[in-house]
């Protein structure tokens, strides 16, 4: 494709995904028909659930957090050629951390617990994404195959510390204590409320600002430094790079930790926001849920966050759905998500030739007529 | 290489292949454009053109490997259509990519048998096929372990499983793409031979080569093409290399460049004992030693992949050194010990790789994103933590319009420009920095004729400007006018220094075929 | 002998549970051969447990369960083909995509078609694959030694067992032997060369996508329809990826693929019973340890500690001729 | 009074044939009696069950009933933020002036069904399968061993825990394998507490010709001829008298225990077992039975003191 017309922007990140999510839709749709219910009805209770009433924005926009950290952490590292597969094990980990440092530092105060958990969820998660990192980077062991193997590691570990270590004495679940009152991140009703605003109640708490300052951040850091340069160098061209002196094992570390890191800070919300435990598989497949959300926003923090507000509602919407109709089950949704997984992310180039054919076609044309 | 005897009555025979109006374009790229050829039955066909030319494609749709847009092929006089490299071998038709189509984890024998394995179980068509390989093998002189693993194999000796696999498919029509650019001399000679003989068989030959030397050498008829067009058909006995380097770029060729005597000061590479090894630990650099001054030109000639890529990557610290000493200016930059290329850049070294589009252009950024590629930390460039941009834009806009960059705007996708644009870039970005040693691998491969005279000039000032500067190039004419003093590299060695005022091409031609210098004038001298 | 008999034990239960292992990492195999990395084994083994089971459930019958789980692991390979092959997507993203997409279809149509919370109704004999007796297993179970080893360990395993573990030597003969096999390695080592050898590099990766998906059906059908006796929803609980993990530990063959399996099944089975059990220097047995040690052991290996691994050349990179 | 209750369930859902099902039972019973309609809901994942109990009280669902102990902390949450919403609990105790907390005698249930296995076995072993390993299963565990000691001293029982986290309730091929472990060490009686689980505990019995015994709801129905009995849990009844309550006005927060004396838990006999048993066994455990209730055996309760005696 390289030697055609290049597609203007707003065909290439604009109406190509939307094109592929329409067919995600309509064969959700099929599928919703096949069981015996009505599409046009599913749609409207989506669309409530996730956007009907007060507080359901607020549950939408605490999924979307999490989506747009594991999109963020997803994205990094595919900048850097890299397809990390891990983020539900780097969150999951990290979410150790922020629940050591909250059970084991509960006597900092509130404004620097909030900064000593983002950290102790950081190194945690970078941690654990620094050992398929130096695996790829050192002996050339492949990324997809070591992350999925450490999602199991991951998982058989915490399990392990849930029911051996962190469990408290006495308990039946496999839960670590509640984290202390004071180091919990505020919930943006009790800020709004604070502020004399009234707000529904719902999950939505300061990470999802973190979110929006992360996104933010990456996108700085990709375009506008020269370690995202070196990055995305690497990710382009390895052998360019290291022509340029770049040397790409040392991005492909620095790129995964970071990848990790903000994975990791899906542990915030979750963690240190909602749930103040630590419990079994809180990750809940957010990670994997990113790699679609990273793609289908193109890999741009914009993108993503678009693509992370699409699942959020997604999630909140199903959730909503399993409510109203006895039965669709919440499963309805995790068939629509790898629908939109399948037609956005593996089959983005579906359409592409066709449309890129019509599209010089059409550029021809004109610039013949110009030229007249 | 003995002399080819002419084909005589050109027209009489039936053509072996003709192809009719073969139009291809790849996206907006009119890679062929409305193209015939006639190749006579057991001749061989020359096709020659610079890079890029479309050559590879044409004959990739003869071999059914690319489908043309238009276009109709005839073998032995009979319309043939073509589909896939499937019909193309039923027809007859066999061919040697320039880039191998070898399967290295299989043996000679399952690389040969692949597609023709004679039987849904392997067992009886691999014993068939092992007496048939020695039959070609005896009948050609192609010796090779049928049971060898093909990505143990050097170069030279895959070359001939790709020959062998044509043979066995029964192929009358051998097409090789670029065969000898990856040869030592030896082995090039030895796959003349074996043209010849296939020749003397009755099969036809149709040879891609960018060596004019080999072309008048080797075939009966040559073919011309340029910038995706056919532009001309000679006998070989009819025309001579001065002609067909005009057919091929479009006009003359570039006399001798104009330029002062060199006035050469201190050191500033000193270079002992070096040695470099590929990916595969091969030793490709054989103890090399010499120094540049600054004010002089110092080229490297040799047949490609001789190791000249390997040191040029060595001294500009892509690839370590395993024994010996580099020195800049009196300081220790031995590559691989912790010197890299970005070290080297600080300390004044440019590097303009030979393989650009590969090594030293990201396609996929925009033309000020690779206009500072390896320059990323300089402090110009810098705005607090952050890449300044529009100082970025600016210095792009200013290499964009002093190198004639088209078209001048450095938002535009790399890929977007054309490959002479875009190496046009590479020299820019490289030279520009004024560096106190150019590293500079074939600066002027497929760029156009306006573009080699630019460049050349701009080196050539590099050096009166008091830089030193090295240049690798097969292009001996390039080599003779642009150096002061020629090395020549055969087998990863330097196996002797020739100033440029005594250089002539046999003289260095010999020479790149490993004749020791003193013996390569003195055959010189008899001539 | 007690020992013995609790080795022997052990080890009739590792052959019951590496019997989906075997298959799925065969049909892994397969793919990633031919240049397509299948990372969706685990959401095909869910397609075709839940298939198996439903259609086992109605016709009372579990080969025509086997059919129909046969029968969607190769509609879903297609799938995955057209995704990658046909339209050069990603395929490691295609695979998560089919996983996903399959652990929330099939506990949506269980629940549409049996209002069991996505369970399938639990299938009674004549629906399942029973055990079967090796002649002359009864006639020498009281013999010492031979009678454990061959009534115990070798006899009375249902037939889907008895096929995973001829599957290894067929597959290595299909592999190796045939023109089929030859193909299929090169045009996952090098489609160029089987395209310039007028070979359909398209044609040829469907079909090793097919052999796939045959192979992880049965895998499928085993679960719920032989080892279990209904589908519920994520059985799999994750043996898609450890037989991912021992495709890549077996190098891509089919005997080495075989002996991490069995490796992998007698760890599992081995966790089962250490649970709890208090051992000498070591102390009570983290079950985890031992659950993770697969994927621990298959990254170590892919880190080059013990021997390498070398993956086809061409896996994961669609086939693209024109740029 | 008008009512609108809801249950959610725990992992597993409400067609485990066991523990959640029991549930299901009630509430549907109390449907057909009442043509009272319910809400209910079965969660996937940990994190759903906060949310699903907090859109029913925001529905206004009233009572809401949670099943299973792992729904303890999310409850103690939601019922904080609906002081006016009824919450039961079952298997778990929260301490909140609108929660109810119905917690049941477990080992009393497991003693009975302890005595019938051990005097259905023929080789002396027995064997326990436990679905996630927490107190409350090893509190079934060692009510049943005291059962099997108790009518046969000499007999000797293996004990299995299929996992440690939630899944352990819904991994039906893992149960039948510890089962078959324990047939192959010589047990020919199993009895599991492990939910969905479990449902391939008692597959492997009827497969290899051996007996099982369910738990919670009456499984004898699932193998006929093969579930020797089924230790009833009457999570039924305690639904189906939560929603009763509520109703009535009668509904009380606190603590409510339920056990053999309360009708709380009992053992099964129907049509599909009543070969099994022998009228000699019937003797036995209803001589148990009496001697529990009556308070003159007492059956130790592991929960008390996180140990059970040998
Ligand atoms: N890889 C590519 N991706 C996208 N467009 C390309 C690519 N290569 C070439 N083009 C487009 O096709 C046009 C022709 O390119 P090509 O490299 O064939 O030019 P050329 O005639 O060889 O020019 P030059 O002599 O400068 O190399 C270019 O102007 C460019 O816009
Ligand atoms: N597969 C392809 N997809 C897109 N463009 C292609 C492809 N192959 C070749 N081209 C383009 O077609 C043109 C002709 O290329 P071709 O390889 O035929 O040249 P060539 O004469 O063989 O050059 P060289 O001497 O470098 O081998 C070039 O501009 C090239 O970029
Ligand atoms: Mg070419
Ligand atoms: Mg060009």
């Amino acid at each position: 494709m390289s030697t055609t017309v290049q597609l203007p922007r707003w065909i290439d990140v604009g109406a190509l995904p939307l094109l592929n999510l329409l067919l995600a839709l309509v064969v959700s749709g099929l599928v919703v028909l096949a069981i015996g219910e009505n599409p046009a009805e599913v749609v409207e209770i989506l669309l409530y659930g996730a956007f009907g009433y007060e507080e359901a924005w607020g549950y939408t926009l605490y999924y979307t957090t999490n989506f747009i950290f594991t999109g963020l952490a997803f994205a990094v590292a595919f900048h850097c050629g890299l397809f990390n597969i891990g983020a539900e094990g780097q969150a999951y980990v990290g979410g150790l951390g922020v629940t050591l440092a909250a059970l084991y530092l509960d006597f900092l105060p509130f404004p620097i617990m909030l900064v000593v958990g983002m950290l102790a969820a950081m190194i945690f998660g970078a941690a654990w994404a620094y050992i398929p990192a130096y695996l790829q980077a050192r002996r050339g062991s492949h990324i997809v195959i070591t992350t999925i193997m450490f999602n199991f590691i991951a998982s058989s570990l915490m399990v392990y510390l849930l029911v051996n270590v962190l469990r408290p004495e006495g308990s039946m679940t496999p839960e670590s204590e509640q984290i202390a009152e004071n180091l919990r991140l505020p919930f943006i009703h009790d800020i709004a409320g604070a502020l004399g605003i009234e707000m529904a109640s719902s999950p939505l708490n300061l990470s999802f600002v973190y979110a929006i300052l992360a996104s933010v951040m990456v996108w700085l850091f990709i375009w506008h430094t020269r370690w995202g340069y070196a990055i995305r160098t690497v990710g382009a061209n390895a052998v360019a790079a290291t022509y340029a002196g770049i040397e790409p094992g040392r991005f492909i570390i620095i790129a995964m930790m970071i990848s990790g890191a903000l994975a990791s800070f899906m542990a915030l919300n979750e963690i240190m926001g909602v749930q103040h435990r630590l419990l079994i598989d809180f990750t809940a497949g957010y990670g994997f849920v990113g790699i679609a959300v990273a793609l289908m926003g193109r890999n741009h923090p914009f993108g993503i966050f678009l693509a992370a507000l699409l699942f959020g509602m997604l999630y909140q919407g199903g959730a909503e759905l399993s409510f109203e109709i006895p039965t669709i089950s919440n499963d309805m949704v995790v068939v629509i998500q790898g629908l939109v997984i399948l037609f956005t992310g593996a089959m983005e180039h579906m359409f592409r030739p066709r449309v890129t054919k019509m599209y010089t076609a059409w550029r021809l044309r004109r610039d013949a007529q110009e030229a007249v | 290489m003995h002399q080819m005897h002419g084909t005589g009555e050109t027209g009489a025979v039936q053509p072996a292949i003709e192809l009719r109006g073969i139009d291809k374009r790849f996206g907006a790229v009119h890679a062929n454009k409305e193209i015939d050829l006639k190749v006579d039955k057991g001749t061989i066909h020359g096709i020659v053109g610079e890079n890029g030319a479309g050559k590879s494609t044409l004959m990739s749709i003869l071999y059914g490997f690319y489908q043309a847009d238009a276009g109709t092929i005839h073998v032995d006089g009979k319309l043939c259509d073509i589909k896939g490299s499937e019909d193309a071998i039923a027809a007859g038709i066999g061919m040697v990519h320039q880039h191998f189509m070898l399967v290295e984890t299989f043996s000679v024998l399952e690389n040969v048998i692949l597609g023709v394995e004679g039987g849904a179980v392997l067992r009886d068509g691999v014993d068939r096929a092992r007496e048939e390989l020695h039959r070609l093998e005896r009948e050609y002189s192609l010796d090779i372990d049928p049971d060898a693993i093909v990505g143990d194999l050097s170069v030279g000796l895959q070359q001939r499983v790709e020959i062998l696999k044509a043979l066995f498919r029964g192929a009358e029509i051998l097409i090789l793409d670029e065969p000898t650019g990856v040869l030592t001399p030896q082995e090039a000679d030895h796959l003349f031979r074996i043209l010849e003989t296939l020749k003397e068989q009755g099969k036809t030959v149709v040879l891609i080569t960018h060596k004019l030397r080999e072309i008048m050498a080797a075939t009966d008829n040559v073919s011309v093409m340029r910038q995706g067009a056919m532009v001309a058909h000679r006998k070989t006995a009819d025309t001579s290399p001065e002609e067909l380097s005009e057919l091929m770029v479009g006009r003359k060729v570039l006399l001798r460049l104009e330029k002062e005597q060199a006035q050469p000061k201190d050191t500033v590479l000193k270079v002992e004992n070096l040695c470099v090894e590929n990916a595969q630990g091969v030793r490709k650099v054989k103890n090399a030693s010499f120094d540049i001054r600054a004010g002089e030109i110092v080229g490297i000639a040799g047949v490609s992949g001789n190791g000249q890529s390997e040191l040029l990557e060595a001294l500009g610290g892509i690839r370590a050194a395993s024994e010996g000493v580099v020195e800049l200016n009196g300081q220790d930059v031995t590559p691989g010990k912790g010197v890299d290329a970005a070290e080297l850049r600080r300390r004044g070294v440019a590097h303009v790789p030979e393989d650009r589009h590969r090594m030293a252009m990201v396609t996929a950024f925009s033309a000020k994103e690779a206009a500072i590629l390896g320059y990323e930390d300089d402090p110009a460039y810098q705005k607090g933590v952050f890449l300044d941009w529009h100082a970025i834009s600016d210095a792009t806009a200013k290499m964009m319009s002093e190198f004639d960059v088209r078209p001048d705007n450095p938002d535009l996708k790399a890929a977007n420009f054309s490959g002479g644009n875009q190496q046009k870039l590479v020299l820019a970005r490289e030279i520009m920095r004024d560096p106190e040693l150019l590293l500079v691998g074939q600066p002027t491969r497929g760029v156009d004729i306006g573009a080699i005279e630019f460049i050349h000039k701009r080196i050539v000032a590099m050096r009166d400007a008091g830089k030193a500067v090295l240049l690798v190039s097969v292009e001996l004419d390039e080599i003779m006018s642009l150096a002061d003093r020629i090395l020549v590299m055969c087998d990863g060695a330097i196996i002797g220094e020739v100033a440029a005022s005594d250089a002539n091409e046999r003289v260095l031609g010999l020479m790149m075929a490993g004749v020791d210098p003193s013996e390569a004038k003195a055959v010189e001298g008899q001539s | 002998m007690e020992n013995f008999e609790l080795v022997i034990l052990l080890l009739d239960a590792t052959l019951r549970t590496s019997t989906p292992l075997i298959l799925a990492a065969l049909a892994g195999m397969f793919s990633e051969r031919s240049g397509t990395i299948n990372l969706a084994l685990e959401g095909m083994m869910l397609g075709g447990a839940f298939s198996a089971a439903a259609v086992a459930f109605y016709m009372d019958d579990p080969w025509i369960g086997l059919l129909a789980a046969i029968a969607t692991t190769i509609g879903l390979s297609l799938l995955h083909g057209f995704a990658c092959i046909t339209h050069k997507g990603n395929q490691v993203v295609s695979g998560m995509a089919i996983n996903i997409l399959m652990s929330g279809l099939t506990a949506l149509v269980g629940i549409a078609l049996f209002a069991q919370g996505g369970k399938t109704p639990a299938l009674d004999k004549a629906a399942r694959f029973q055990p079967i007796t090796l002649p002359g297993a009864e006639a020498v179970k009281d013999v010492p030694i031979i009678g454990p080893i061959y009534f115990e360990l070798l006899s009375g395993h249902n037939i889907l067992v008895y096929i995973a573990f001829l599957a290894v030597p067929a597959a290595w003969w299909v592999m190796y032997r045939t023109r089929f096999g030859l193909r299929l390695r090169a045009v996952g080592e090098n489609p160029g060369a089987v395209d310039t050898a007028g070979i359909g590099v398209v044609a040829m990766r469907y079909r090793a996508v097919i052999c796939s998906g045959v192979l992880v059906g049965m895998s499928g059908a085993y679960l719920s329809t032989a080892q279990g006796a209904s589908f519920l929803q994520d059985m799999t609980a994750g043996k898609g990826y450890i037989a991912l993990a021992a495709m890549v530990f077996g190098k891509w063959r089919p005997f080495p693929a075989l002996a991490a399996c069995l490796l992998f099944g007698f760890l599992d089975a081995a966790a089962t019973r250490l649970q709890g059990v208090v051992l000498p220097v070591i102390g009570e047995v983290p079950v985890q340890l031992v659950q993770a040690l697969p994927y621990v052991l298959t990254v170590i290996l892919l880190a080059g500690f013990i021997g390498r691994a070398i993956p086809p050349k061409a896996l994961g990179r669609p086939y693209v001729k024109e740029r | 009074a008008e009512i609108k209750p809801a249950v959610v369930y725990d992992l597993g859902g409400r067609f485990d044939r066991s523990f959640n099902q029991g549930a299901y039972n009630g509430a549907e019973k109390y449907k057909e009696d009442t043509g009272t309609e319910y809400r209910d809901f079965e969660i996937q994942n940990d994190s759903q069950r906060e949310q699903a109990m907090r859109n029913f009280a925001r529905r206004g669902m009233n009572p809401i009933v949670a099943i299973g102990f792992s729904q303890a902390s999310a409850l103690e949450k939601v019922a904080k933020e609906f002081p006016d919403t009824k919450f039961t609990i079952v298997d778990m105790v929260v301490d909140l002036p609108n929660v109810q907390s119905v917690v049941f005698k477990e080992h009393e249930g497991s003693f009975l069904v302890g005595v019938l296995a051990a005097m259905a076995s023929e080789t002396h072993k027995v064997g326990f399968v436990g679905g996630m390993d927490i107190p409350l299963i090893r509190k079934f565990a060692c009510g049943y061993v005291q059962g099997v000691k108790y009518a046969d001293p000499s007999a000797e029982v293996f004990q299995n825990m299929t996992g440690t986290t939630g899944a352990a309730w819904n991994d039906p091929v893992k149960g039948g394998e510890l089962a078959k472990s324990q047939f192959d060490r010589g047990a020919d009686v199993v009895y599991h507490a492990a939910g969905g689980t479990g449902v391939g505990v008692l597959q492997a019995a009827a497969d290899a010709g051996k007996l099982g015994i369910g738990v919670d709801s009456n499984q004898n129905a699932l193998h006929p001829g093969s579930v020797l009995t089924s230790m009833l849990k009457r999570v039924d009844v305690a639904v189906y008298e939560a929603f009763a309550a509520a109703a009535g006005d009668n509904w009380q927060p606190g603590l409510t225990i339920l056990g053999l004396a309360e009708g709380g838990v009992d053992w099964a006999l129907d049509e599909n077992n009543e070969k099994l048993i022998t009228a000699e066994m019937k003797d036995a455990v209803a001589k148990a039975k009496e001697a529990i209730t009556s308070g003159s055996l007492e059956v130790h309760d592991y929960m008390s003191d996180s140990a059970c005696p040998q």
